[in-house]
């Protein structure tokens, strides 16, 4: 209801003017047009590869879309999957758990470093994710100097990017995981309430007697966390941690949260359209490496839908003033 | 910082405003210094002119960046287009000549001929994409970050489509090495290209109209708009001179390199917005100074110079740009707050 | 409302605009490739013996180009000179795909302009020599093979009180074939007391490259040892070193440079035509020469990949059974390798053989496979082939694991090789020819078959060479 | 007879969703000064709007001295000798006085270059005439709100128009400074210049104009001749039309002094600049008034009282416990909460809905025994609210962005009830609210007072407070200056406004310092 404010007397009109109803139509289209097309697109094994790939941009999606929410932003995406993927990496030897549960702590560390100086230091958060993206890009290459750390003795660890359970890719159950309890943080609770507020209007927020600096580090800390969930389904995926594993992760994830139908400017968006968005972008992107339109068509009609999307939601939810 | 613990206790206000108020200044003194103390060649010809050169392409990138910024908006395509300017502008005039019969292209990829029509292409189809930016944030509403963000992936994608992934070889055209590598008086023509284009900026925006136009769409775009004042159109200009300087930024990397290739620039977008920010450039819009940027870039790329000389190992480069990055930051936020 | 719509329209049209020309674009390196050399005769080697032997097989195809293969160590060929033989291979029409891909990419091109020739003086390498070091940077435990290979003894160099400072600029301490590439440059430096190094890294940004090659040039330091990403914009920077009387070596790659004082390359001819020596032998072991083969390639335009997959199609230009289904390219980045082959996996129910052109290429393409559960999945059970190059431990345990069929190792372990060379010029101790030619490595198969005549390495013969971290 | 100045005939607008102006007719004559009164939404300030060229009409003709014109752009406007004033600020923060009067009407020599030092003295003529002195080259972020209100005033002089259109010029300015405006824009008018004159404030319009141009939903309803025997009454009458305007509500009987339960005591509250030693009690169930005038430091003695700025030294008392605020969330914990007077920045999140915007502060007693919301709870929690305090609303999910002042202030009220709040804070309650709603809010506040609240109350606009209010502080320069009780003597505007401006000290500065 927040998202898209659907008045109970015109349905009609505000479910056209649904961003998540309208991604979902373009989704059905991409999907049906493209199973013309490409009559692979529709076979089981490529629709759990979609699905799996759109989970792991999908879980950093949904943390930028945490941060867009209050109306902050975090370019430090890519680089906090790195590092905390590394740091998790050392603790390989010790066993799988040990350390996922370190890449968890680290990327929630990391995110809430981002909050402290985004709200202590009252900084743009734009200036400071920029500079925290490249220190720690810089830190994580120190921690291996350089080198890639390899998964092949870690089943555990593998199992979150390779698994399936009952016939499900691990990676996706844990992306509807994080989305559910989200959405329902987000729609069910003071916090969530509370972080659309902060979004809206941070002074009134706080002037209502909300701790906005603390909501705000909490969407940091939970964006770190996403990104550093989603490291580990990449790096199973290829049996190795490296650390440059995150570079340009940050983009794909704003990138795929606008899709989404998060606004920039804060207060507006849902977990769902994330994920929505997340699938959209995925499957397009199959689509097109699957009619082999080659790597870099796929990159420039990337851009190309990114664009129009946003021009087309701008279009339906114009204010009337 | 010496801003705050001064101006809380007034007794040295002076000073610190000074301080505050030349500290890119301050800073860029140091670090010459610096370099001097740490190493003996840092004044020699060849260094200061890489330097210098270096200066002249960010410099130009954050002179676009911080146009862009202070009509409240952001250009991250800026980096693709430095790619894709010079290699468009190289396919369309192939395109153009092969018509009258000259060949261009040599060899694959070689490039021979018709340097003053693809100079023009680069400057004309730069100019022309940034101001398909503005166009489209203006008309559309949309932000720029993203808007950009999807030209960045529009570009990079074109530029190896049209290169095929080839660079191109610029050493066998007339007057590219000129171009690139001439000299004046010790110092490289680009960057008194460079210069001429900073200082025509700078003096434009302080005893022209457009000044006043640029800062006032910035800093509160209402009022502009009920002065008559056609924000849209301030906005596309900054977009098209970010896109132009961008592709002048081509010309310059190309002709030193003597090549044109597909993945030049890629990610200085992001450093054209640190050099602004550490110019005071904020992104509030319409505050900020571009001769603050024009020092930014001087201090980033002489800190760079310094770090490969003492030879410290890349990552910890990354780490310390980082740092400069918010410690700029936070000083602009907090002089903000004192004022 | 309209505007917007209207927008998007320009927008559209400008892309498609470009993208029309760039179609021009792409297409036209290739037409002049082929224009610059007719490929329909078989280029003269200089050596009689071979081209006599390539005159026979011109005609040749199919089975009987497999039997004239298999005769070559009859016809009195030396290892050496079999590899040889399928490196100078000329491309043969038999395979209309195959042949019109070589054209259209312009291979040729890239392989006319690969240095070839004899190593230096005729240095033959033996298995199992070379030296064990851990990498100053990476700490890796490696092996450098070719320590022997223009040799030179620890200690001092040239003038023992005259101090020797280098600089040495290449990308990436953050990519581990590159980092091994540095750390073998610097244990040979480290080797000699009287040198000094300082490495630069320049992050894959050539303008950053060509900034610490003018700081070199300002250190006037006594000599600069290279890893050049891509030729053409590396070739100015070089120059104005030579200007100024500085002797630049590169290693791997080459630069842009005419004039450049030496280069020391690796052997990607090698590698590309091993890869396809091991299909046909392969395929003919199975008993069945026709297959379907998808080649998962680096980015566009790099001369590794270009100069691999050109002499990986020669030789299987002679088998008009073979058909290449599709090239995926990705940025040197093995998620995206990861995505490709998925989809190729998705798109294409039948593959035989799977080809790439580095390590990331081959590994991405072996856990897609796992993943999709298509190891076996060609007719009658047979396991999918997957030939890799680049000799990572990574990449040689899977052969060692049955799970690879080939590696043809490419190794960053010869920047020493560049150092001595180097080393040997700064101190005009030597004369050093321009091209210093590595040894090619014999490729590894599991059971170190011998292939056409030729002897392969089993995995645990190399492995001590391999570059990389170890998987355990 | 001579051609009127301006001649607007049968003007229709049209926005999104409302008809702002439905066939308006409306003329200028030259040396005559007419004011538009209505209620929010009239369509005066869209008017005046259409004539400076922010918009075009979408029917009608527009008539300069006999010739018809078409405004399509501001700087057409200009050229036709129209100056605005408009009601939001229009200066650009960062920019220097003279930039900004000068801005889009720069002087330059030979086309190109600026002439700063024309312009400078040129702003400080005008400047001058209006009777400021305000150093050019000073930013204007670092102007006090009425130096920014003048540099808007001279902005519009700058050309010496013809016509000039003053859209609530007076709301920021204290007494002395309206009369000398005043007097300024009368000698205009004798010079021959149009004034098109736009208020809320009655009193002040009856003074000025010339004749009096009363709008009702987007038409001019009719035309009043100011005299002595024009009563404010009239011209509301008119205003509201088929809406009978019962008089102004009067706070209830004051509570007798037995049972008077002390729920807030301040003694010697201080803060640097902005107020000092600040000593009262406020009882449960009263609502007290603050008098006083734009800088007085009322605004800021209500914020510290909430905890949204800490004051300096004194004592501060709820119902008998010492506290001190560090957070905006500590006073309402304490049931303190403000209203404050800036709602759009300080009250609302315009792009979410209205039950959220009313429930916000009460999230935590919106919660099943999970720990998340009960949203049936809110829902009903908020829909009740809408219904007490008649917030004309489609449904709880519509925007806040898309209701009217009124209905907007009632939520930012109706969310300290849901929170159940002891002693509310408000500060200017009607400000930008039309007088229909002004009597609902009236009753709203008296209603609460009787339901055992306490509320504080501050209100440029004196007849405001008397007519709600039990007693009133008196508050010039930061201080308390003297407190008259309701059923005294001295409980009238006239005797309080004379205290005010008697003890007036200039302080217009207090407001500057705190902006941000």
């Amino acid at each position: 209801m927040i998202s898209n404010g659907l008045d109970d007397d015109n349905f009609k009109k505000g479910i056209l003017k649904n961003h998540t109803f309208i991604l979902f139509i373009i989704l059905a289209c991409v999907m049906i047009i493209g199973s013309i097309f490409v009559p692979s697109l529709a076979q089981k094994g490529n629709l759990l590869n979609v699905l799996r790939l759109a989970s792991i941009v999908g879980l950093a999606a949904i943390g930028a879309t945490m941060v867009l929410l209050v109306g902050e932003i975090d370019l430090s995406i890519g680089s906090i999957m790195s590092l905390s993927l590394v740091t998790g990496g050392l603790m390989v030897g010790y066993g799988s758990l040990p350390a996922l549960a370190v890449t968890c702590l680290t990327g929630i560390v990391l995110g809430i470093i981002n909050g402290v100086l985004v709200t202590k230091l009252k900084i743009n958060s734009l200036m400071v994710t920029l500079g925290t993206m490249s220190v720690f890009a810089g830190l994580a290459n120190v921690v291996t100097r350089g080198q890639s750390i390899f998964l092949y003795d870690s089943p555990l660890y593998l199992s979150l990017g390779r698994g399936y359970i009952a016939g499900i890719p691990v990676p996706v159950i844990i992306f509807l995981f994080v989305g559910i309890v989200l959405s329902i943080m987000l729609r069910y609770t003071k916090t969530g309430k509370e972080i659309y507020f902060t979004g809206a209007n941070k002074r009134a927020a706080w002037v209502s007697g909300i701790n906005t600096d603390k909501i705000k580090l909490i969407a940091y800390s939970i964006s770190g966390l996403t990104a550093a969930l989603a490291g580990p389904l990449l790096s199973s995926q290829t049996n190795r941690i490296t650390p440059i594993q995150g570079v340009g992760f940050e983009l794909s994830a704003i990138a795929v949260a606008v899709l989404g139908g998060t606004s920039l400017i804060g207060g507006k968006g849902t977990v769902i359209g994330t994920i929505l968005g997340a699938l959209t972008f995925q499957l397009l992107l199959n689509v097109l490496t699957l009619s082999g339109v080659g790597t870099y068509m796929e990159q420039v009609l990337k851009g190309f839908l990114l664009i129009v999307i946003v021009v087309v939601y701008q279009v339906i939810d114009k204010p009337r003033r | 910082m010496a801003s705050e613990s001064s101006s809380i206790n007034g007794g040295f206000i002076v000073p610190a405003k000074f301080i505050k108020n030349n500290m890119l200044i301050i800073i860029l003194l140091l670090e010459l210094i610096m370099g001097v103390i740490l190493s003996p060649v840092f004044l020699g010809n060849t260094n200061v002119q890489s330097i210098l050169i270096n200066t002249a392409i960010f410099g130009l990138l954050a002179v676009g960046q911080s146009l862009v910024m202070l009509v409240k908006e952001i250009d991250l395509s800026v980096g693709a287009m430095m790619a894709f300017s010079p290699i468009a502008a190289i396919a369309l005039a192939k395109k153009i000549l092969s018509a009258s019969g000259t060949e261009i292209i040599m060899g694959s990829n070689y490039v021979v001929d018709g340097l003053f029509i693809i100079v023009v292409l680069v400057l004309l189809v730069s100019a022309l994409i940034g101001m398909l930016n503005g166009i489209i944030i203006v008309k559309a509403k949309v932000p720029s970050l993203i808007v950009t963000l999807g030209m960045l992936y529009v570009l990079s994608g074109m530029s190896y489509i049209l290169s095929g992934g080839y660079s191109l070889y610029l050493t066998n055209l007339k007057g590219a090495k000129s171009l690139g590598s001439s000299i004046f008086a010790g110092i490289p023509v680009n960057f008194i290209l460079f210069l001429a284009v900073g200082v025509l900026v700078i003096l434009v925006l302080k005893y022209t109209k457009v000044g006043n136009r640029i800062y006032s769409t910035g800093g509160n775009e209402k009022a502009a708009i009920y002065s008559g004042i056609n924000t849209d159109f301030w906005k596309v200009m900054a977009f098209g001179i970010s896109g132009l300087s961008a592709g002048i930024a081509a010309l310059i990397y190309s002709s030193r390199l003597q090549s044109v290739e597909t993945i030049q620039g890629s990610g200085y977008e992001l450093i054209s917005i640190a050099i602004a920010v550490i110019g005071g450039i904020t992104l509030e819009g319409g505050r900020g100074k571009i001769s603050g940027a024009i020092i930014a870039s001087a201090i980033l790329c002489i800190m760079l110079n310094i770090l490969s000389l003492v030879g410290l190992i890349a990552w910890y480069k990354t780490i310390i740009i980082g740092l400069i990055i918010i410690g700029a930051a936070s000083q602009h936020a907090f002089s903000r707050k004192t004022s | 409302m309209r505007k917007v719509s209207k927008l998007l329209y320009v927008l559209l049209i400008v892309v498609m605009v470009f993208t029309v020309v760039g179609c021009g674009g792409d297409k036209e390196p290739a037409k002049t490739g082929d224009n610059q050399t007719n490929t329909e005769q078989p280029a003269a080697t200089g050596n009689e013996k071979l081209d006599a032997l390539y005159a026979e097989v011109a005609g040749l195809q199919g089975e009987d180009a497999l039997k004239f293969f298999k005769g070559l160590k009859d016809k009195g060929l030396s290892d050496a000179e079999i590899l040889q033989f399928f490196i100078d291979l000329p491309l043969s029409q038999a395979n209309e795909q195959i042949a019109k891909l070589y054209k259209d990419e312009g291979f040729e091109m890239y392989s006319k302009s690969y240095p070839k020739g004899e190593t230096y003086n005729d240095f033959q390498w033996s298995k199992g020599s070379g030296t064990k070091i851990t990498g100053p940077y990476s700490k890796n435990d490696l092996k450098l093979p070719f320590t022997d290979y223009v040799a030179l003894p620890e200690g001092p160099v040239g003038d023992a009180n005259k101090n020797y400072k280098l600089g040495v600029v290449f990308h990436g301490f953050s990519h581990p074939w590159l980092i091994n590439w540095a750390d073998a440059a610097k244990w040979e430096a480290d080797k000699h007391a009287n040198v000094e190094l300082n490495v630069q890294d320049a992050e894959f940004d050539n303008n950053k490259w060509a900034s610490i090659m003018d700081s070199f040039i300002a250190q006037k330091v006594d000599g600069i040892l290279v890893w050049p990403m891509v030729e053409a914009p590396t070739g100015p920077p070089v120059d104005r070193a030579l200007e100024a009387g500085i002797p630049v070596v590169s290693v791997d790659r080459t630069s842009g440079s005419q004039a450049i004082t030496s280069r020391i390359t690796g052997n990607f001819p090698a590698n590309g035509a091993q890869a396809g020596m091991y299909a046909i032998w392969k395929l003919a072991q199975e008993g069945d020469l026709n297959a379907k083969a998808v080649m998962l390639r680096k980015p566009l335009g790099s001369t590794a990949d270009a100069v691999r997959t050109g002499h990986f199609l020669k030789v299987l230009s002679y088998f008009p059974g073979i058909e290449i289904l599709k090239s995926y390219h990705d940025t040197d980045n093995r998620e995206e390798a990861f995505t490709n082959a998925q989809s190729a996996l998705q798109a294409y129910p039948e593959i035989d053989i799977f080809f790439g052109t580095g390590d990331h290429e081959a590994l991405a393409a072996l856990e897609a496979t796992k993943m999709a559960n298509r190891m076996d999945s060609r007719k009658d059970g047979k396991k999918i082939m997957f030939l890799s190059i680049d000799d990572s431990k990574e990449a040689i345990t899977q052969v060692k694991d049955g799970l690879f069929e080939v590696n043809t190792p490419y190794t960053p372990l010869i920047s020493d090789i560049g150092m001595r060379v180097l080393l040997n010029i700064v101190t005009d101790s030597a004369e050093m020819p321009q091209d210093v030619i590595t040894p090619n490595i014999p490729m590894v198969t599991q059971e170190g078959d011998v292939i056409f005549g030729m002897q392969t390495q089993t995995p645990d013969q190399w492995y001590e060479y391999t570059f990389g971290p170890a998987l355990k | 007879m001579q051609e009127p100045l301006l001649l607007l005939k049968n003007i229709h607008k049209q926005f999104p969703g409302v008809k702002a102006l439905k066939g308006v007719n409306f003329s200028l004559e030259k040396g005559k000064i007419v004011s538009l009164v209505g209620t929010n939404g009239a369509g005066k300030s869209t008017l005046s709007n259409i004539i400076a060229g922010i918009y075009p009409p979408d029917a009608g003709e527009i008539f300069i001295e006999g010739r018809n014109v078409t405004i399509s752009d501001p700087k057409i406007a200009e050229q036709l000798g129209v100056g605005i004033v408009h009601q939001e600020p229009t200066l650009v923060p960062n920019m220097t006085v003279v930039e900004n009067i000068f801005l889009n009407k720069e002087i330059t020599k030979n086309r190109i270059v600026l002439d700063l030092k024309k312009m400078k003295q040129e702003s400080e003529k005008v400047l001058e005439f209006l009777g400021f002195q305000i150093d050019v080259d000073k930013k204007v972020e670092a102007l006090t709100l009425v130096e920014k209100e003048i540099v808007e005033i001279a902005k519009a002089m700058l050309l010496k128009p013809r016509i000039l259109i003053l859209d609530e010029v007076t709301a920021p300015l204290n007494k002395d400074e309206v009369d000398h405006l005043f007097k300024i824009i009368k000698d205009l008018r004798n010079n021959g210049m149009g004034i098109i004159f736009i208020g809320h404030k009655l009193q002040e319009i009856i003074e000025i104009s010339d004749s009096i141009m009363v709008f009702r939903d987007g038409k001019n309803v009719g035309e009043l001749i100011p005299s002595e025997n024009l009563s404010e009454k009239e011209v509301i009458a008119l205003m509201l039309g088929s809406i009978l305007n019962e008089d102004l509500v009067t706070g209830a009987k004051v509570p007798d002094s037995g049972q008077r339960q002390e729920v807030l005591k301040l003694a010697g509250l201080s803060k640097q600049k902005l107020f000092e030693d600040i000593n009262f009690t406020l009882h449960k169930g009263e609502i007290v008034g603050f008098a006083g005038l734009k800088g007085s430091g009322i605004t800021e003695l209500f914020q510290s009282l909430q905890g949204i700025i800490t004051f300096d030294s004194g004592e501060m008392y709820v119902k008998g416990k010492r506290v001190k605020f560090k957070h905006p969330k500590d006073g309402i914990e304490a049931g303190i909460g403000m209203v404050t007077n800036d709602r759009q920045r300080e009250g609302l999140a315009l792009t979410l809905d209205v039950k959220d915007n009313i429930a916000v502060s009460s999230l935590n007693y919106l919660r099943n025994k999970f720990r998340t919301l009960n949203t049936k709870l809110l829902k009903d929690n908020a829909g009740k609210y809408v219904q007490a305090l008649s917030i004309k609303t489609p449904s709880i999910n519509q925007f806040v962005q898309n209701l009217s002042g009124g209905n907007q202030q009632k939520i930012v009220i109706a969310k300290w009830l849901l929170r159940n709040l002891d002693i509310i804070l408000v500060d200017e309650p009607t400000r930008g609210v039309d007088v229909k709603a002004k009597n609902e809010i009236y009753k709203l506040l008296i209603n609460e007072k009787n339901n055992g609240k306490s509320l504080l109350v501050a209100s440029p606009e004196t007849r405001e407070l008397l007519s709600i209010c039990d007693r009133i502080l008196i508050i010039s320069g930061g201080k308390i200056i003297s407190e008259v009780y309701r059923n005294t003597k001295e409980f009238n505007e006239e005797d309080i406004l004379n205290t005010i401006h008697s003890s007036q000290r200039h302080c217009t500065t207090a407001r500057a310092v705190f902006q941000g």
